[in-house]
């Protein structure tokens, strides 16, 4: 079953095309990765699907219904949120009150106090629930993120690079947590420029260089595409083979 | 012991020039009439004036009222110049029985049929009338004729009630207005006024304005080459920054007054000597005031508020500082108005301002010229 | 004829909305804080050049300089001393620690000064050129000159010179401009007291047609504030645009509407520039 | 729990004090305005504390709330009371319609926007004569004391009326704070983008609170109105005096907690009162200068606020009980 | 100076933020031409080290020495001077400004030297992305790109000695290596470097030696090899 279906997405800035003609569709449950240069458009990609950013042209379906020009509190509504890459916590509240804000979207306060613990023990982040947000560091603001987006009970959930800045054993931690909410049902796309993460837990692997999409396939097709090769990996891939 | 006498002024704020000149009078008075023994019928009572800022808001002139009435018990008040903090001032002495004397000139200040309110000179309708008449006899008797005006007023209550009495007395003497605009208080730049009354093609102008806007608007014209004479509404008119800010541009511009301190030299002279420049008419307004007040303690013998309201209705006190007015005495009515106090047409040479209009009270010709 | 005459008059009194209002942006965009205090430097410069007019006889626009030195001193002072002392705390109490200094300056130079209204006469204070049937206030004209000399430099050193650069920075990100090297409380000094300065440096360009008295900051301050907003906060060619703007609407305004409503006009076109351009005429948008 | 009781202790000497004063005094009408303009400041404090949108502008509301109550009384005979409510309506709307072109405004546009917004008030006050009297103002028509009539001859009534609307503010303010609204004001005040992006409707919660804030204020011009008796354009819709002065008080107090506008206000309205009382009979400017420099002091003291002094005390009595 | 004085030396060094102590008594030494890196978990402190060298961290004690400069009596925009470039952990490029604009920054403190130009030309042929966006405001980058900026920058000073935290965060694999290239090759022309990077495998490939801090204390150093080659590292750090 489909749930996120994506037409001809595309997007400029000024004289930069950000994102041209994106299409590809993705079915309930799937972990997918999007990998690509920086500045290739992942971001911008992401933005788009939760409303932030409008297409200028182009379709995107959640779940049967269509979201384009939504407010993203109501795609957030309809299932799918987002974290951010640069961080976007309400630095000057608590991290529990971060999480427990998110929550709101689908219960009253004290049940989004519940969830919220809930969710940030899945990060492992409890014991700094009541740490100012803005006074973390910044891989663990990134952990915060990915809670607070997971607490607004999504269907979709996109990570923008929430494992960056991870050593590999902190990274295993989120990455088993990615599987965890897999299987519960959570359909993730995942950004992340760690190629043994994005290789290990991802069914399939979408690839985007200058706004295009380059490759969509499973991770071995992917990481042996000589193409993808030469604009995204250059050597690193042995290292991590 | 001392009587004690309320002065409510603005002494911060827009107004403070005003308040400090107002409050200069008093203390002049007050301090002669101690210096000369007190209140005769108290046994030589001292006044003991307590003085505090209304700064510039109503409800702040009013809170300050409440306490010199509750805490210092004060026999009357004085002030407040500004027609809005006076009014707000009045609400509470109407309460309390106090008397106010003011030389505010709103015409809402009698008109509200409040019983403890006594204004010392005529309501700005009566000015602004006066402006127009006056003016129409002086271009008259120098063989000039009026039938164009221009009609500029900052749109404060002050500016507002004397454009009305301009208004009317036009009308009542057919006197075409070519032109009737309100500015906003404290207007930076007032070339769109001046080309306004360029195209009017009035043949003369009345603003009534604070100094600021006196200032830029005569420069105005004259940068702009406009020739016809200027009726200034007292305020910015009648001080002397203004004759200090305009220069030789000064002479001759012709302006109403509730009063003017020519009319008695010997008085305010002392009040030059002590401060350094002529007595402004809010000044000498407040200092007859205090005056006037003074004589009604005299006349009940007595300090005690209601005693004092009563001795100041109806009667007629003259000599002291009542001299300075025109009338040369005052008397209020029901309502509290001094019936006695009628304007004067001041207008500036070399630096003073001399009395030219109405003829009987006059101490100079009026030229008639811009 | 009227309309271009209003157009000129505009732009004329526009520009030197501008140039008090540079100081202000100039505060805003290096230091992030509103200052309410700003017109009353605007004050202290007509001040001193009143002073230096009445007794070392100079004309007023010859006196700026000493105007905006004496503003720059004072602003170098409170903002060491002072608001320093708050950069930490949350910008509200920034901005109302200069409400506090804009009563202090206001009734300080109350008790200083006294309340008198003084103003300069000077020798062009009524003369104008005539086009055609067009009139051009020579004190206007001047102040409007002076005006935008002082804009353009402004605006030209902040762009092209290290030091404008490192101010900026500091504006943007002041912990990286630290790492760079650039001594950030430095840096808020001098743009505090060159802001402050540069306003004190219209204030006494406007000197030969504005009266000078105490409470002179009150009849700026919300025109001020009106500038650098429609302009773009911070953005130092914005002051220079919103000035203009805002002295054409002004005078445009008066054709067709009582002058009276002046304000009004204004405010409501302000407004509605803010809901289609919420960064201002000027600022980035982002 | 104990927290209840130290609030009820609170309220039961507040409810006490007005009564030690001398009914018809100064000290009442200083006390009934500090309750006032407690309640103003907390108003400001829903949308200015809680939805950090530092508005300089609530004296529109306000002065709406003045001049109808005051209008329908003198045209109609109404009931302040009444007017009252007709008042918050059109504080209400007009929250709506300044709302709209300045929700996308953020920080000091917002504040400078909602700045000439107020202004725009006042020139429209002081221009349509006909309905406010223009800059002449409006005098409260002094009829036969009653309740229903909300005229008194006594300040003590004025007192308690104040006081019961700011506990009713305080609750409001307090409700929100607490509700879930309150949560996502604070989302909203950090980071729009991402309060958007959890699902959280900025523009409605913004309108939301923005109405919220103008009804009330708008009602508490009608108290205002009620007490002052006399008020001009200049005074109801005056930037400094009314706008400013609410965010000082909330800001002086603490800004985004339920106390802090009250300290904020027992502190600026009496010690404002005194430097006039002590300072403004001797050289005009020095009791305001004193004001200033006092207030200076303050900030520079406890830039967060009065409620940080509580907030150290109770560090240092935690402190000492641990130990 | 002699050749056996340490670049830089920490004895003793306690830090942190409020009333949270997070650096516990940290002895580190770096001498000249080395390339140093400090590998440890989240929240280890490793960030704060490199802050308190660069006088950004509000509580400081023990000694802080730079060729022979006492650092704890110096202000943070000093540190610069003396020859110390930092690229800090989270990037903080100045937003509104153009790229080139920031990358002239970085060299503020030389500001009067000649080759600006080709220093900046030298960061554009190790980030051609950047030349590219060299007119683009910083703030509207991607999140690597901004990264590229961060790095460029300190790199225009043409420091004494480089703090690189994290300077890999969010940048693609081809450009991880290419970067680390460039270190490679700007610590052989004499730049010392002190790194911090998660990304453990890579900063024990480049660096000669390391430090593992746990919880604000060094628990281990010693050479790349040795670190490689310690199973707790391999076991806590690379996961193997
Ligand atoms: N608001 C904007 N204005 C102009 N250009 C923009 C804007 N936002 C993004 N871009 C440009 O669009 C391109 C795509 O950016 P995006 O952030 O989507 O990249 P990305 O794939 O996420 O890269 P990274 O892996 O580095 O995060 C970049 O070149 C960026 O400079
Ligand atoms: N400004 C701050 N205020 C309060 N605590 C802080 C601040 N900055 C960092 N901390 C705390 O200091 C500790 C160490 O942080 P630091 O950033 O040095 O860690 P790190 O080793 O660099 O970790 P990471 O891998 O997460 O970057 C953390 O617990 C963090 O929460
Ligand atoms: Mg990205
Ligand atoms: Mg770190």
């Amino acid at each position: 079953m489909t749930i996120l279906d994506v037409r001809g997405i595309s997007r400029r800035f000024g004289g930069l095309q950000a994102l041209s003609d994106v299409t590809f569709s993705v079915p309930k449950g799937q972990i997918v990765g999007l990998i690509g240069p920086n500045g290739a458009g992942k971001t911008t990609f992401f933005s788009t699907l939760v409303g932030l950013i409008r297409p200028d042209s182009g379709s995107i379906q959640l779940d049967g219904t269509s979201v384009v020009g939504q407010k993203p509190h109501k795609i957030a509504a309809l299932g799918m949120t987002k974290t951010f890459q640069n961080v976007a916590l309400f630095a000057e509240s608590s991290v529990l009150d971060n999480v427990l804000t998110a929550g709101l979207l689908r219960h009253d306060v004290e049940t989004a106090r519940k969830e919220a613990l809930i969710c940030l023990d899945r990060v492992g982040l409890k014991s700094v629930a009541h740490k100012l947000a803005g006074n973390l560091s910044f891989p663990e603001r990134a952990r915060v993120e990915l809670a607070r987006a997971l607490c607004t009970g999504p269907k979709v959930l996109l990570l923008d690079e929430v494992m960056a800045a991870l050593n590999p054993v902190e990274m295993q931690e989120i990455m088993d947590l990615i599987r965890s909410l897999r299987d519960d049902g959570i359909t993730l796309l995942v950004v992340e420029h760690h190629m043994r993460a994005i290789m290990t837990i991802c069914d399939r692997i979408l690839v985007l260089n200058f706004g295009r999409l380059l490759a969509d396939g499973t991770p071995e097709q992917v990481a042996n595409d000589p193409v993808v090769v030469e604009a995204y990996l250059g050597r690193s891939m042995e290292a991590h083979k | 012991k001392p009587v004690n006498i309320g002065v409510i002024m603005p002494l911060s704020g827009a107004n403070a020039q005003f308040g400090i000149n107002s409050r200069n009078g008093i203390e002049l008075v007050a301090d002669e009439i101690n210096a000369a023994g007190g209140i005769k019928a108290l046994g030589g009572a001292k006044i003991n004036l307590i003085v505090a800022d209304a700064t510039s808001t109503p409800t702040t002139a009013g809170t300050v009222a409440q306490r010199l009435i509750t805490q210092n018990e004060v026999t009357a008040i004085l002030g407040a110049f500004a027609s809005s903090l006076t009014i707000a001032i009045s609400e509470v002495t109407e309460r309390r029985d106090i008397p106010l004397l003011t030389m505010s000139f709103a015409d809402q200040i009698t008109g509200r049929g409040f019983k403890n309110i006594f204004q010392i000179v005529a309501k700005a309708s009566a000015l602004g009338k006066a402006q127009l008449d006056y003016t129409l006899a002086i271009a008259q008797a120098s063989g000039a004729k009026i039938d164009k005006i221009a009609i500029m007023y900052e749109d404060t209550a002050y500016g507002t009630a004397q454009a009305a009495g301009l208004r009317a007395a036009a009308k009542a003497a057919n006197i075409d207005i070519a032109m009737d605009d309100a500015y906003p208080l404290g207007i930076t730049d007032t070339t769109p006024l001046i080309n306004k009354l360029r195209a009017s093609g009035a043949q003369a102008v009345f603003p009534v304005s604070y100094l600021n806007d006196s200032l830029l608007l005569i420069r105005t014209m004259r940068q702009q080459r406009i020739t016809i004479p200027a009726i200034g509404g007292a305020a910015g008119y009648v001080i002397p920054d203004f004759e200090k800010g305009l220069g030789e541009f000064a002479e001759n511009v012709l302006s109403i007054a509730p009063a003017n301190y020519d009319l008695a030299p010997d008085l305010t002279e002392r009040f030059r000597k002590r401060f350094g420049y002529f007595m402004v008419h809010e000044a000498l307004e407040h200092a007859v005031a205090l005056d006037v007040l003074v004589q009604a303690i005299e006349k009940a013998k007595s300090a005690k508020a209601e005693d004092v309201t009563i001795a100041l209705r109806g009667a007629k006190f003259t000599g002291g500082w009542t001299k300075a007015m025109t009338g040369g005495a005052v008397e209020f009515d029901s309502t509290g108005l001094n019936t006695l106090s009628v304007p004067v047409m001041a207008q500036w040479r070399n630096k003073e301002l001399v009395t030219v209009w109405p003829k009987d009270v006059a101490k100079g010709t009026a030229v008639w010229k811009s | 004829m009227s309309f271009l005459q209003a157009i000129i008059d505009g732009l004329l009194v526009g520009g030197v909305y501008a140039v008090i209002s540079i100081g202000l942006t100039l505060v805003y965009g290096v230091m992030g804080i509103v200052n309410f205090a700003q017109a009353e430097f605007l004050m202290i410069g007509m001040f001193v050049s009143w002073f230096a007019w009445a007794y070392l006889g100079l004309d007023p626009v010859v006196a700026a300089p000493l105007s905006f030195a004496v503003a720059f001193g004072i602003g170098w002072l409170v903002q060491g001393q002072l608001i320093a002392r708050v950069l930490k705390a949350p910008s509200v109490a920034q901005i109302f620690l200069t409400v506090g200094l804009l009563i202090v300056i206001e009734n300080g130079s109350l008790l200083l000064f006294g309340s008198q209204f003084r103003s300069v006469t000077t020798s062009y204070q009524t003369m104008s050129l005539s086009l055609g049937a067009l009139f051009i206030s020579v004190p206007y004209l001047i102040a409007f000159g002076m005006s935008l000399a002082c804009g353009l430099a402004l605006w030209w050193f902040m762009r092209t010179s290290w030091f404008g650069r490192a101010m900026r920075a500091t504006a943007q990100n002041p912990m990286a401009a630290q790492l760079m090297g650039i001594d950030t409380a430095l840096m808020y000094k001098i743009a505090f007291a060159l802001g402050v300065g540069l306003t004190a440096f219209g204030g006494a360009v406007i000197l030969p047609y504005v009266t000078v008295f105490p409470g002179v900051g009150g009849q700026f301050v919300v025109l001020m504030f009106t500038v650098v907003v429609l302009g773009g906060l911070g953005s130092v060619a914005g002051a220079v645009v919103g000035g203009l703007a805002v002295g054409v609407i002004q005078a445009l305004s008066s054709l067709f509407f009582p002058i009276q409503l002046q304000n009004l006009i204004l405010f409501i076109v302000f407004i509605f520039v803010l809901a289609v351009r919420p960064q201002g005429l000027v600022g980035a948008s982002r | 729990m104990k927290r209840w009781i130290a609030i009820l202790a609170v309220i039961a000497i507040a409810a006490v004090l007005p009564l030690l004063l001398s009914p018809t005094g100064y000290w009442i009408r200083v006390l009934t305005f500090t309750l006032l303009f407690a309640a103003m400041a907390q108003v400001w404090n829903i949308i200015g504390g809680l939805a950090n949108q530092t508005s300089l502008g609530h004296a529109a509301f306000f002065g709406i709330g003045a001049y109808t109550s005051t209008i329908l009384v003198l045209k109609f005979g109404i009931s302040p009371w009444i007017g009252m409510f007709a008042g918050g309506f059109l504080g209400g709307i007009a929250a709506l319609i300044i709302a709209v072109p300045t929700m996308r405004l953020q920080g000091h546009y917002f504040a400078l926007a909602t700045l000439a917004f107020g202004e725009v008030m006042r020139v429209i006050a002081n221009v349509w004569t006909s309905l406010t009297g223009g800059p002449v103002g409006l005098s409260v028509p002094f009829v036969p004391p009653s309740i229903a009539a909300y005229s008194f001859k006594q300040l003590l009534p004025h007192a308690y009326i104040a006081l019961i609307a700011l506990i009713i503010v305080t609750v409001i303010f307090e409700a929100i704070r607490r509700s879930a609204m309150g949560y996502r004001l604070r989302a909203i005040k950090e980071n729009p983008a991402a309060a958007e992006v959890i699902g959280i409707d900025t523009t409605k919660v913004k309108l939301q609170t923005a109405v919220i804030s103008g009804v009330l204020m708008a009602m508490l011009g009608t108290l205002y109105a009620q007490v002052a008796v006399f008020f001009d354009p200049d005074t109801v819709f005056s930037a400094a005096s009314i706008s400013i002065r609410v965010a000082l008080i909330a800001i002086l107090g603490g800004v985004g907690t339920a106390i802090g506008p009250i300290l904020g206000a027992l502190f600026i309205i009496p010690v404002e009162e005194l430097m006039n009382d002590l300072f403004s009979s001797g050289a005009a400017g020095l009791s305001q200068l004193i004001f200033g420099v006092i207030l200076i002091a303050v900030i520079l003291w406890r830039p967060r606020g009065f409620i940080t002094v509580f907030d150290s005390l109770m560090a240092r009595f935690s402190n000492k009980a641990r130990s | 100076m002699s050749a056996s004085q340490p670049l830089l030396e920490i004895k003793g060094l306690n830090a942190g933020y409020g009333e949270i102590e997070v650096l516990h008594g940290i002895d580190l030494q770096m001498f000249e031409g080395e390339f140093v890196c400090i590998i440890g978990a989240n929240t280890a402190g490793k960030s704060t080290i490199l802050r308190a060298i660069s006088r950004l961290v509000p509580h400081v004690t023990g000694t802080l020495r730079f060729a022979g400069n006492d650092l704890s009596s110096r202000a943070s925009h000093d540190i610069p001077t003396l020859g110390i470039a930092h690229v800090p952990e989270g990037r903080h490029v100045f937003s509104d400004m153009m790229v080139e604009e920031n990358l002239m920054l970085g060299a503020f403190t030389a500001r009067h030297a000649k080759d600006l130009s080709s220093r900046m030309e030298g960061i554009f042929e190790l980030f051609p992305r950047l030349r590219e966006r060299r007119g683009q405001l910083a703030g509207t980058l991607s999140g690597g790109e901004q990264q590229m900026v961060a790095v460029g920058r300190a790199l225009m000073l043409q420091p004494k000695l480089l703090l690189l935290d994290e300077p890999s965060h969010g940048l693609a694999p081809k450009v991880v290596e290419e970067m680390h290239d460039a270190f490679t090759k700007i610590h052989s022309r004499g730049t010392s470097i002190l790194l911090v990077e998660q990304n453990v495998g890579l900063a024990l490939d480049v660096a000669t030696r390391g430090y593992v801090l746990e919880s604000g204390r060094i628990a281990l150093q010693g050479t790349s090899a040795e670190l490689n080659e310690n199973p707790a590292v391999r076991a806590a750090y690379l996961g193997i």
